[in-house]
Order: structure tokens, then sequence, then C-alpha cells
């Protein structure tokens, strides 16, 4: 289970964000999401540089990530497709919304397409629930999401999500 | 202060929990995550039991782990509910780790044969019950954690295969309460987490002993060098013995 | 004050009777019948030809190196008879105190994963009272 | 303009020239700039009305406001001084609204917001029934002010409950009124907060800490989000006050992940309070300092419990731990900790700038003040409802609301999240406050009310929030990690038609253990949808398990898709039907293979003729 490690991983990008907070523990989570936006997930090599930087365990780090779902220690897409499921979408037919992506990128919600482009994933609820079903692509709110306003977002990431329809 | 316990009034002091009361006084409650030499966990919920403050209050389920005494609580440990509690929660561990013995026997105890709920597919033995965790953390080593969240949570080692951080003392494995954790000693090789650790041999009889790590480890923590720990007991009562022979002269 | 455990080695005639005695007086539960014996917390090397021994077992070390380096302070002194006890349910297997003890006089029963020492028998050392020669004994 | 406010009389003179500053008669026009109009792209149509503005070289502020609660009604646009309110208004719509409305004060017909039922227009925002029935004390604050301005705020009277509070209360007397004010907590379970600082404030241990927990982790909640980004100065200052009350110097604001807006507004607020002296050391010039850290929570629900958040804070997993010792006690770092909701925090200015008595004349005996509900789901006006406690569930989903979608009939509303139970018809009449929802079975939670008519299945809901909490469980105690898992396997079991009767025996039977032995209130409530829709919806769960029917058509194994002789033979659905299910030539009745069919639901939701029956 360990992840790749990629030769691209530069840590240099961690230093100022270990220096804008104090090297202990109680920054963990907030140098991990900072680390996440400037890599897009979590490899492993930044995660041993966190540890050794806060003076925290490495299996504290790991366990920690592991427990959080804003961290991802799997590579993402170029793309983030979320869906979101909190009870006002679902009672809306969100669960449809997220089998068609399933479909169209052939992915399971939760997983990235081999070649990078997008990861589908599902959130309990975005605070945005009078336009339920809310689908957010790329940071784009789609309200009152439907499968054919959702293959509109999802144009030119997910290969086949509009052509194949016209065919 | 005072706690009243199945009816028998009983003499606590104020840092007690009411678990140790009980075991004190011979009343017996299950546990299994509680472990005297770490930090209470209250994660299995066996050791609940029922509690009124004054007597007249609400009844509170509570785990008697965790729970400081209070002066005048009322508590019934075997109650029908509390029973009811403690089946169920076995028969729900039979179906996490049905082939782990010591969760068997507890719930025959309990009148659970087999588990009527769904069995975990591919189930290990571990109940996540943190003893590990925590001990490996009192060793210093902190090597172990949880993985994952809620039911996907599993005990591992840092991105499921680093164990630089273990010395290979074996606490986890030996104080695991359904061996869960597999250890091998062969000879000088002492295998655990899929790590293979050379134990060091007597200097004297050439009798495995602990771990190069777990030598270095102690070292650290104590300030003595790590030679000094790693003579087999045997030859070094023979040294101890050899030591008085020179005092003594003869 | 507890009565203290001395050892005065010249004494030692090297009779190991002392190692019977503890052996007996720790009874380890057989899986069926009556309980066995245990394992001897004590031992007397045959160091000094042909026949003295030399008697070594726990000294309850007033700074004692095991009780410091156990995490889980599951080896304490017992007030009444000065003893460093094992507390069992506190142990996590570490076996650090084992390797700690300069004396080498804290054993682990692999077979039970149990730390074992001597516990002065509760203030009436046995060994002490079967020891024919007073190599072994208990005074104030 | 960062002057540092000294003193208390100086945030007076400041605000008596803020006021005097602003001319009523002004034209402005308000955008809503909470999230839900942004995804509607008001960000968009804000910089359009500016670009007019600048254009036509005329005298109209373009003003950003917070969330008006109506976000399904979105991007929202109300035009002062007269207070029109539009709705669903777009960039096209600009040059129009400058024209008519601002110029001549014309009514532009179109944009008005119409009752779906009757189909009556609403001009002014206070005559529209969705805000009519309201008594907006926190969300008013929402239309006025723009979140990224303090003089905006301290216009609005901000503030002052702080000012006259640190020149003339001792903080016992501040905690006094929040007592009698009867202020209880809003995250969910309404202990009341005046007894809670009571405690920390007599605890023994320094420092001490205030936490805002905006965690919000109930899905189909989101009025703590719209306050963080509507009125971020109100929690604040309500911060601040309970800081002073029981004595604490830092405080700290957890923000779910998923609200960046929130936390980039709260940021600003803070940043702005700093330089003005609102924050930091000597506050108004007074011997007191306090300043708030905002840490981002990282995507738990369980987070939203005190003791798993504050293990968060600390940089642990959240894992909720036991309690006694009470936050209060020993909370952040084993120091003494208020934990209290976005939503009661903002309640504190209030009450202490218009006094206990006022606000204990709101509400019902036992809980007092109002509540934000946020109404979603089947209803027709879904967004936030501030209402007093005590106003009924019909009151909220029919004249609140406007009734039904699609006119289809009433049959649920789950309140109190996933603690929280399902209240069918017969408790519509229900005055809702704090006891009365959990003698019913549910619980206030944090306020979500998610309306559910007859296409609803109430099985598939109780399974909906059993699968969500075993997702969200710590996985601490076995209760609920393993308790959660095999009920979602009974529940399952049920909504795919392989129960018995013994099925729904052993989920009556597990349920009460996973209340009594659960470690936290996570697992404790867990169990509250299912035994609600049990108790209410029983029938529904018999026709699942013996007749292997889903009576709303939900339940993907228990229905079948058929078409009927409405068919015109479009063929749409046989194209976009993914396993090729359908077949029929052009123009004729086309068939769907049963074998084949996976529900998805895709014909259904294309067919243009209504010619697909689900049953």
């Amino acid at each position: 289970m360990s992840a790749t490690v990629e030769p691209t991983c530069d840590l240099t990008k961690l230093d100022p964000i270990l220096a804008r907070y104090p090297a202990e523990r109680r920054s963990l989570v907030m140098v991990l999401q900072d680390a996440q936006k400037t890599y897009q997930y979590l490899p492993r090599p930044v995660l041993e540089r966190i540890a050794e930087a806060l003076k925290v365990p490495r299996s504290h780090v790991y366990h920690l990530a592991t427990f959080y779902k804003a961290f991802s220690l799997e590579p993402r897409g170029r793309h983030i497709c979320t869906v979101c499921l909190g009870t006002a979408c679902h009672v809306r037919g969100a669960l449809r919304l997220v089998e068609h992506v399933e479909r169209r990128a052939g992915i399971k919600a939760g997983a990235t397409t081999p070649d990078l482009e997008l990861t589908l994933e599902t959130v309990n609820c975005v605070g945005a629930c009078a336009l339920g079903p809310v689908v957010i692509v790329d940071g784009e709110y789609v309200g009152s999401a439907t499968t054919t306003k959702l293959d509109k977002a999802l144009k030119g990431i997910v290969k086949g999500a509009v052509e194949e329809q016209q065919a | 202060m005072i706690v009243n316990i199945n009816g028998r009034d009983l003499l606590a002091s104020p840092e007690e929990t009411l678990l140790q009361v009980a075991r004190r006084n011979g009343i017996p409650i299950p546990t299994l995550c509680e472990h005297a030499g770490l930090e209470p966990w209250g994660g299995c919920r066996l050791c609940v039991v029922e509690m009124t403050r004054g007597g007249t209050g609400p009844v509170r389920v509570v785990p008697s782990c965790l729970q400081p005494v209070e002066d005048g609580l009322r508590v019934e440990t075997h109650t029908p509910r509390i029973l009811r509690i403690r089946a169920v929660l076995l028969d729900l561990l039979l179906a996490r780790t049905p082939d782990a013995r010591r969760i068997q026997e507890l719930a025959l105890e309990h009148g659970v044969k087999r588990t009527s709920f769904v069995p975990r597919r591919d189930p290990d033995k571990c109940i996540l019950c943190n003893i590990c965790v925590r001990a490996c953390a009192a060793v210093g080593a902190d090597a172990l954690g949880t993985a994952g969240r809620g039911a996907a949570g599993r005990i591992s080692l840092p991105f499921g295969d680093d164990a630089s951080a273990c010395v290979g003392c074996g606490a986890c494995a030996l104080s695991c309460p359904t061996g869960a954790i597999e250890m091998t000693d062969r000879g000088s090789e002492r295998r655990i987490w899929g790590r293979t650790f050379q134990r060091l041999p007597c200097p004297s009889c050439g009798a495995p002993t602990l771990t190069r790590e777990h030598a270095a480890h102690l070292a650290g923590r104590s300030g003595l060098p790590a030679e000094s720990f790693g003579a087999c007991e045997r030859c070094r009562r023979e040294q101890a013995s050899r030591l008085f022979l020179d005092l003594v002269g003869k | 004050m507890a009565k203290r455990l001395t050892v005065t080695p010249s004494r030692c005639i090297g009779c190991r009777t002392c190692e019977i005695a503890c052996a007996f007086s720790h009874p380890v539960g057989a899986p069926a019948g009556p309980p066995l014996p245990g394992l001897t917390r004590i031992r007397a090397f045959p160091v000094r030809p042909p026949e003295r021994g030399i008697p070594v077992v726990c000294l309850q070390c007033d700074q004692a190196a095991c009780a410091k380096v156990c995490p889980t302070a599951a080896l304490q002194r017992d007030d009444q008879t000065g003893a460093i006890l094992v507390h069992e349910e506190r142990c996590i297997r570490c076996r650090a105190c084992v390797w700690a003890c300069p004396w080498g006089n804290v054993g682990f029963d692999g077979v039970r994963t149990q730390v074992y020492k001597c516990d002065l028998c509760g203030g009436d050392p046995q060994c002490a009272r079967y020891c024919p020669s007073r190599a072994l004994e208990q005074l104030d | 303009m960062t002057r540092r406010i000294t003193d208390a009389a100086h945030l007076e003179r400041l605000r008596a020239e803020l006021q005097a500053a602003r001319d009523p008669a002004r034209s402005a026009i308000a955008v809503c700039a909470g999230t839900g109009c942004v995804a509607y792209g008001s960000r968009k149509l804000a910089a359009a009305f500016r670009d007019a503005v600048t254009a036509r070289r005329v005298d109209v502020e373009v003003r950003a406001t917070g969330c008006h609660g109506f976000c399904e009604r979105g991007p929202l646009v109300v035009v002062f001084p007269s207070r029109i309110f539009y709705q669903r208004v777009q960039p096209a719509d600009v040059e129009e609204i400058l024209d008519r409305t601002v110029a001549k004060g014309e009514v532009i017909d179109r944009l008005l917001y119409a009752d779906p039922t009757t189909g009556r227009k609403y001009v002014h925002e206070d005559e529209v029934p969705f805000y009519a029935h309201q008594h907006r004390l926190i969300l008013g604050f929402n239309g006025k002010i723009d979140p990224e301005s303090l003089d905006d705020y301290v216009a609005n009277g901000g503030y002052r409950a702080l000012a006259r509070t640190l020149t003339s209360m001792l903080p016992e007397q501040v905690i006094e009124a929040v007592t009698k004010a009867g202020l209880r907590g809003r995250g969910g379970a309404g202990f009341p907060t005046g007894r809670k600082w009571a405690l920390c404030r007599q605890a023994l241990g320094n420092p001490k800490y205030v936490v805002c927990n905006a965690d919000e982790g109930d899905p189909g909640a989101f009025m703590d989000r719209s306050v963080l980004e509507g009125n971020p100065h109100g929690v604040i200052e309500g911060m601040i006050l309970g800081a002073y009350a029981i004595g604490a110097h830092e405080g700290y604001v957890y923000v779910r992940n998923e609200y960046p807006l929130a936390v980039e507004r709260l940021s600003l607020a803070v940043e702005a309070a700093r330089a003005r002296g609102l924050l930091g050391n000597n506050i108004l010039g007074r011997d007191f300092s306090f300043d708030i850290q905002i840490t981002r929570g990282a995507g738990a629900f369980v987070c939203g419990e005190e003791t798993a958040l504050i293990g968060s804070v600390e940089g642990n997993r959240g894992q909720p731990r036991f309690r006694p010792p009470y936050p209060a006690q020993s909370g952040l770092w084993g120091k003494p900790t208020v934990i209290n909701n976005v939503e009661t925090w903002v309640n504190v200015p209030l009450i202490l700038d218009r006094g206990p008595d006022w606000y204990a004349g709101i509400g019902t005996a036992g809980s007092k003040g109002t509540k934000i509900f946020s109404l979603v789901g089947k209803v027709n006006n879904t967004g936030l409802v501030e209402v007093p406690m005590g106003a009924t569930l019909r009151h909220i989903v029919f004249e609140i609301g406007g009734g039904i979608r699609d006119g289809r009939a009433f049959k649920a509303v789950q309140t109190g999240g996933p603690s929280g139970g399902c209240l069918p018809a017969e408790k519509l009449d229900l005055q809702i406050d704090f006891e009365s929802l959990t003698a019913a079975g549910s619980m206030m939670g944090s306020g979500g009310m998610i309306v559910m008519d007859d296409r609803t299945c109430m099985v598939d809901v109780a399974r909906y929030f059993i699968d969500f909490l075993l997702e969200e469980s710590c996985g601490k105690c076995v209760p609920c990690r393993e308790g959660l898992t095999q009920m979602s396997h009974l529940l399952h079991a049920i909504t795919e038609g392989r129960a018995t009767d013994e099925t729904l025996a052993s989920l009556e039977a597990l349920a009460p253990v996973v209340q009594d032995a659960s470690l936290c209130a996570l697992g404790q409530t867990a169990p509250n949808p299912v035994l609600s829709t049990i108790k209410y919806f029983r029938d529904e769960y018999l026709a699942h398990i013996r007749d292997r029917r889903c009576p709303a058509a939900v339940c993907k194994s228990l229905i079948t898709y058929t078409i009927n002789d409405k068919c015109t033979g479009c063929m749409v659905c046989a194209r976009q039907c993914p396993e090729h299910a359908i077949t029929g030539e052009r123009k004729k009745l086309h068939v769907i293979d049963p074998a084949k069919c996976t529900r998805c639901g895709i014909c259904h939701s294309v067919c243009k003729f209504d010619a697909v029956d689900v049953r």
C-alpha cells in the first residue's frame, strides 16, 4: 500500500508552509491542508518531511492523514468533480448523478481516472442545500444539477462525456 | 469517599475509577480494551455499568474504566440491561473476529455461542482495542497507529510498511488480548510487522537477548550504554556471583 | 522496618536447596491436575570449586533499575515487605526490566508471557527458611 | 481608513459619523454574495452592475451582502431605498434594472417573486411570504451589511454591546445576563449557555479558551455558513463577550473544510477587527486582550462533537473522549474551554445590546430566542428560515416554505440531522423547541429541516443516514463501529428485498444497545432516524419485507421500469440507456427488458412524454 514516490516531489515547496506555523503538533492539520493545496495530494516524502519538521512521530502524521477525508494519499486528478450527497441533495436524486459520472468516467466514486485527468469524489454536505443536488467541478458550483448540466460541466474533462451522447 | 456497588458501600479514594474499586472488592467486570498500565481507552464498552447520582437521578450507562468515583454514587454492574448490552457487544465482536479465542470465550460466558450478525469478510483477529498502539507509545517507539476511520480502520505501520520506528520489543504482540499480531522468534532472528530484527547474542554464552534497536532505545532513554543491556540474565547472575566472590575474597 | 533477606556468601555450601524452595513456593497452574513448581528467583552458582556456590537473588535495590525503566509502572515497592513486586496487570511485556537489571534478577516466563522476580514470599522468604547453612537469613 | 478605535466613546463617535454619512435616500443595489447565489453567478452579476454604474457615471452604490437565505431563488438583488426584491437576476437584466427601477422606480414584473401556488407577485422583500412570516434577528443583518466592511457592521449597531459591556459590566454580570436571557446552545443539545460559561469561569486552570464550533457537519444544514459569510463580525463580537465573561484571552474558530468562502470572510473580519483595535491587546483601550485564530476542519463530521473538535485543534485524530471531565473544566490542552456553536455566539451581542428581558420575551418557556432552520428538500421555498422558538412545523413548511413542490403530498420532515428523526404529518402542529422535538423521537440538532414528499422512501432515508454515520463514525467504540455496520447490513437487506420479520426485530433489538453503550453523541443518536421511521412508517418497512415492494418506488431492487402507451417512439430513452435494455423501432411503442435494466432512472428523467412508469 505504499504510495509511489514521485521523482518530481520537490520538498522545497514545503519550507514556506512549515515556516508559517509553530513546529509542534497543533499545527499538523493546517500544515497538511496547505501541503495538499500545493501538491494536490500528500506524497509520502512530504509526510515524512512534515513529521521530521514538527518533531512528531511518523505514525502520528500518517494515521492522522488517513483519518480526515480532506487529505488524499494518492495522486488526485487534474480535475476534481465533487458530488454532494447531503440529505437535501440525496432526496433530490444526487445518487443518480454519482452513478452517471461513474459510468461516463469509468471509475467508482473516490477514485481517479488512470490518466489522472479526473477524480470523482462525494462529500456529505457543502452547505448549498437550497440548490440541491449540487456538484462542484474544479471549484465551480453546479446548482440543481442534472445529467445534462453535468455533462456540459465535464466537457473536455471526461472523454466521451458529451460526444458519446450525440452518436 | 463512599461508593455503593451492587448494594455494598465501598470505600474509594478520589482518583480511582469505578472499575478499580470494583476489582479491589472482587466484583467481576469484563474488559477488553482496558489495560491497567496504559491510559484508559473506553472503546470496547464491555465494562459499562448502570450508575445514578445519589440514588435518585436518571440511570446512566457509563464505562467503569473511565468513570471517576463520586461520593454517593449508586452503581449496578450486572443488571439485565447491562448483561444484554455486554451480550450484544460480544455478539458484534464475534461477527468481526469469529476466530479470536478470547472473544469466543467471553461471548460464551455471556450466553452467545454463534454471532447472530453478518460475519466480516476475510476477518483477522484484531478488535481495534488500541492496546498495541498505546503500549508502543508507552515504550516510546510510537511505531503503530490506526489507519483509516470508522469500520475501515485498521492497526498499521506508517504507510503500511514503514517499521523504522519499531524497536522489536514485542510488547504489542504479547499484550494483544486476541493474539492478532504475529511475532516469531527463531534463533537470533525476530520477525514482526514484516521486518526481521537481529537479537544481540549474549557476550558470554551467545544466547539471543534483545534486539539491537531495543538496546539502543533503552540506552537512549536511560542514559546507560547499550552494551549494558546485552547480557542474558543467566550470565549476568553468574557475573554477579563472581563479583560477590571477589568481595568475599575466598 | 521490614526484615531484610541477607546473604552471607561465605557460608554457602552450594546445595541449591534455596532454588528448590523458591520454585515450590511460586507454583504455576497446570493445564490439568495440581499446580506445578514454578521458576526459581534465586540461583546459587558453583563458582568456587569444589563445593562452594554463591547465591544471587534480587537485592530489592533502592534505585531499582527495573522499576525506573518500566514504562507503565508495573514494578512497585511493597511498603510492608520492602520488595519490588510485579503488578502483572500493568505489565505490557516489553521486557525492558529484564534487560535493565544489572544482576539479571528479573526473568521472563516465555510460556506464560509473564515477568517474574523475587517477591520475598510476602515477607517470609522460603529460601532463607530452608537454607541449611544460614547463608540466607532474614534479619532485622 | 484603518484608524485604531481607541475607546468606547471613539467607537460611538465613529458610529454616529458613519450613520450620518449614510443617506437613506441614496439608491443602492445589494447583490447577495452567499455561496448559493455565488454558485448561480452573483459575482459576475455584481461586476456587471459596477461596470454599468461607472459607465453611466451615476451615484449608485453597488454593495455585496451576505446570504439573504432564499438561495434557491438566487442571484438575489434588493434595490434601495425602495427595497424592491428581485430574484434570479441575470447580468442581462442589469441595464433594465438601472434604467427602470433605480432611475424611475418602476417595478420589473418578470423579476419579481411569484408564489408558486397562487402565482401572486410580491414587490418588497418583507412582503414575500418566505420572509414575511420570519423573525430575522440574526439573518436580518445579512441583508443589510457588507460582510467585508467593519464600518457597515458598526453603522448597523455593531460592537455597541461590546463597548457597553467592557466599560460598565463585570464578567459575572455578563454571565448573569446570558443566563437570565435563557440562551441555550444552538449546536444541537441545547445546554444552557450561561451555566456552561459559569462552570468554565469557576474552573481552576489557566489560560482559558473560547471556541466557535463552525464544523456544521449536519447534511442539509447551512445556517452557520450563511452567518459566517454574511455577518462574521457578529460572531467575533459574541466571542469577545464570551471571553470577557469567562476570563479567556485566546479564541479559536473551527471552520469546516467545505466552507472556503466562510474562511475567507472570517479571516478578513478578524484582520479588520485587529487593525481597528477590537481584537488583540487592550480592546477599546480597556485592560482586556483577546485574539482569535481560525483553524480549518479537514472533513470529519464527528469533529462537530466537542471533545473530538478539541482533539482536532490539538492536532490529533478527531476522536471523542469520555466526559467528565467536561471541556468547561478540562478542554483544549487540558485547560477550561467553552465551546459554542456559531449561532449561539451570534446571539450573544443581541442579548447584551437589547437586554436579557427582551430576549427572554421571545420563544417558549423552556427555549428562548429564535432558531434558524435550513428548510430544504421537497419544499417550494428552500432556504434559511429564522423563527422564534415555538413556531409549528406546519407554519415553517407551509406558510414560509410555500408547501410541497409540484403540489405533491407532504410525507415527513427530518429534523436534527443524522441524530434527529423523521416526523410524519400528524406532528405538523408540534411547537418546535428542544424538549418537544426530543419527546417526538427527533431532536433540534443544528436546525436542518429536510422536507420529504410521497416519492421519498423512509426506509431508504434510514439506510442513507446509517450509511452516512457508518462512514463518519470515528471507529473508536464497538457499539457504534460494529453496531452501525450491522444496522447497515440489516437495512440494505430490507431495501434490497432480502429481509424477513427477523431482520426488523434484530434492527429494533440492536438500536437501544448502540444508543446506550456508544461513547459519544454520534453513536448515541445514530439509531434515531431508524427508530423514528420504524415508529411512524412501520407499514413501509413491512411492504419492503413482506411484499418486496417499495411504495415510494425508490429502492432499486424492488422497482421495475415499464413504458406506458404515452410512448411516441422518439427513441431518446433507447439511445441514453447505458445497458441498452430498451428496444423498439422509431414511432413504435418501446419495451424495457427487466433482466438488463439496472433501474438507473435515466429513461424516466429524459422522457419528455411521461411515458416511463416506475412501480
